[in-house]
């Protein structure tokens, strides 16, 4: 098991053959085509009997491997009192393209993890929500003519995702008590009708501070107990499912 | 005297975040293990010192059992101009998340707006109609008809859409609300057990 | 010096008021009705400020050209006991990666991309969209006129980058730097940890 996930972990093709390099310590700008390609080869077989997604992918450098290597058996020039070695150095080299591919990728794949680290230094310092100014007027808003973003639509949607991790709840003491449950019952009702008589139990306790779901939950109960509404499951363990009683519309 | 002045760096980051809602001194005596008397000699000298210092803009204030950060009066009148010179982006983030919530989510009604934001949306909702962004698509049957609102032909236009299906997915966040929910149930789990014992109901 | 001091009160409490928006400098000249310059002098003694007193527990930071107020690092373990947040899930490698290219190479297309990386990337970009870091940044000319990438404004805030001139430059190897290869190495068994603690490989 430990082993088929550290085979997940390679992100591609690349990522692979330079895990390999390292392992075998092999100097990457005199790659020994032969011993890299048969351990590539053994470890995308062992990938294979996993079923990998992209195994077309790896079996595309896979050929990219072979095809440097049967280049490198040919002689190329014979030219006398050169051996093969110093030859390659002369003549291009059939692995220069593929070191400079391996390269490149692992520029970026440093930036990644650098990214990374980025990321978590800013993690570490929190901001809060712009007050509300309704209350000192009204912004005066005519049509803007800039052509916007729908981007900027998402980058706020997940602002807000985020910031609503922060809003869980500070202790459990607070009380906002803001909703009834005579009120909640309306909404879930409202909530059943909107969905088509029936939803998700979960459906109902997607949103709001925890006062509301508790609130949802006792007027859940509530609109059990007067036979509004069912709750049921198909099997053991399935989303229990919430809809219209005998008496619902 | 320099431990103090810790603390009340501590409790400045906390209240800062906390924002509107404010902390009750208990809830800061639990942060930073402390006494709930502790906490509030120690928020009274906070407050001190914003007042005394010319270059606060901001001081302390304590609503209803809870402290919050507040701007200080004096700088009423610059934030009123604020309003009038709105961030080159032009919409604030209030508006955006209404616009993605209304446009993700139509037809929506405000109080769904609301949950989700966990803030009243009543101010960004007026904007959003005033530019011309959204409009009212109908009411929901049920209890107090409440008004939905659904996205525009000049939304698609100003934000280069074809058609509301050429918004790009936001698959991740289906995932994300799925965890939370998750949190969600456990913490419920918790505050019913509590309410149990308390031999109580929240109204 | 007092006069100063009134300043930095007047645009800590404008910063207050912006939270998570910000503030470029030129709306906060606009404000004080001062130069940009004189604005980003009075930012810089502000930072300066916050970063030397003690008692401060936010401070000041550029991210995306827009300045905001945030938290000092020292205080998150207070905060995040306050909000019993679990961390935000961290990205995938693959994202990540796809993610540097952007970030480096931008505009960008996802043909460049997969070739750079020798895999498909359509999972990590739809997620990175999705997450609000990349957009669409037009269309490259030519045979099936390909969408070119870029990053959001998001991108620079949560990365913490002034501008997306602020990335550190891209490391070349250097012949024989086995020491690079370790790190790397170490990086990636820290890496695969994380995605261990995951559960799991999303994509």
């Amino acid at each position: 098991m430990a082993y088929k996930v550290k085979l997940e972990v390679f992100e591609g093709p690349l990522d692979l053959l330079l895990h390999l390099i390292n392992r075998l310590e092999i100097d990457i700008y005199d790659i020994p085509m032969a011993e890299l390609t048969n351990q590539y080869i053994e470890h995308i077989h062992t990938m294979r009997v996993l079923q990998l997604d992209e195994l077309s992918e790896y079996l595309v450098l896979a050929a990219t491997l072979i095809e440097i290597k049967s280049k490198m058996l040919l002689p190329v020039h014979e030219e006398d009192g050169l051996d093969e070695h110093q030859d390659f150095e002369y003549e291009e080299d059939p692995r220069e393209e593929l070191v400079a591919r391996l390269m490149e990728y692992k520029k970026y794949k440093e930036a990644a993890n650098q990214l990374k680290e980025s990321a978590d230094e800013r993690a570490i310092h929190f901001t809060k929500m712009p007050e509300d100014l309704s209350h000192y007027g009204e912004v005066a808003a005519p049509p803007p003519d800039e052509q916007l973003n729908v981007f900027d639509l998402i980058g706020a949607f997940q602002k807000m995702l985020q910031r609503k991790r922060l809003r869980v709840p500070l202790t459990a003491s607070i009380t906002k008590a803001e909703l009834s449950v005579d009120e909640k019952m309306d909404d879930i009702v409202a909530i059943l009708k909107k969905k088509g008589g029936t939803c998700y139990f979960d459906e109902l306790f997607v949103e709001g501070d925890l006062t509301d779901l508790v609130v949802s939950f006792l007027s859940l109960l509530e609109l059990m107990k007067r036979m509004d509404v069912l709750v049921w499951q198909n099997e053991n363990f399935q989303q229990l499912t919430i809809s219209f009683g005998q008496e619902g519309s | 005297m320099n431990e103090d002045e810790v603390m009340h760096g501590r409790i400045e980051s906390l209240l800062f975040v906390a924002g509107d809602d404010g902390l009750a001194p208990e809830q800061i005596a639990a942060i930073i293990d402390s006494t709930k008397a502790n906490a509030e000699t120690l928020l009274d000298q906070l407050q001190e010192r914003y007042e005394n210092r010319q270059d606060a803009g901001i001081t302390l204030r304590k609503y209803g059992g809870r402290y919050r950060l507040v701007t200080k009066g004096e700088f009423a009148g610059d934030i009123t101009k604020m309003l009038e010179n709105p961030s080159p982006k032009s919409m604030t983030q209030a508006s955006m998340e209404v616009l993605a919530i209304i446009a993700y989510k139509q037809p929506v009604t405000r109080v769904e707006i609301d949950d989700l934001r966990g803030v009243k949306s009543e101010g960004p909702l007026q904007t959003l109609v005033a530019k011309g962004f959204i409009m009212e698509k109908g009411r929901l049957e049920g209890s107090g008809r409440p008004i939905l609102y659904g996205t525009t032909e000049l939304f698609l236009d100003r934000f280069g859409l074809e058609s509301i299906d050429g918004l790009p997915p936001l698959t991740e966040v289906e995932e994300g609300e799925q965890e939370d929910t998750d949190l969600f149930m456990t913490k419920f789990q918790e505050a019913f057990n509590m309410q149990e014992d308390e031999g109580g109901i929240i109204d």
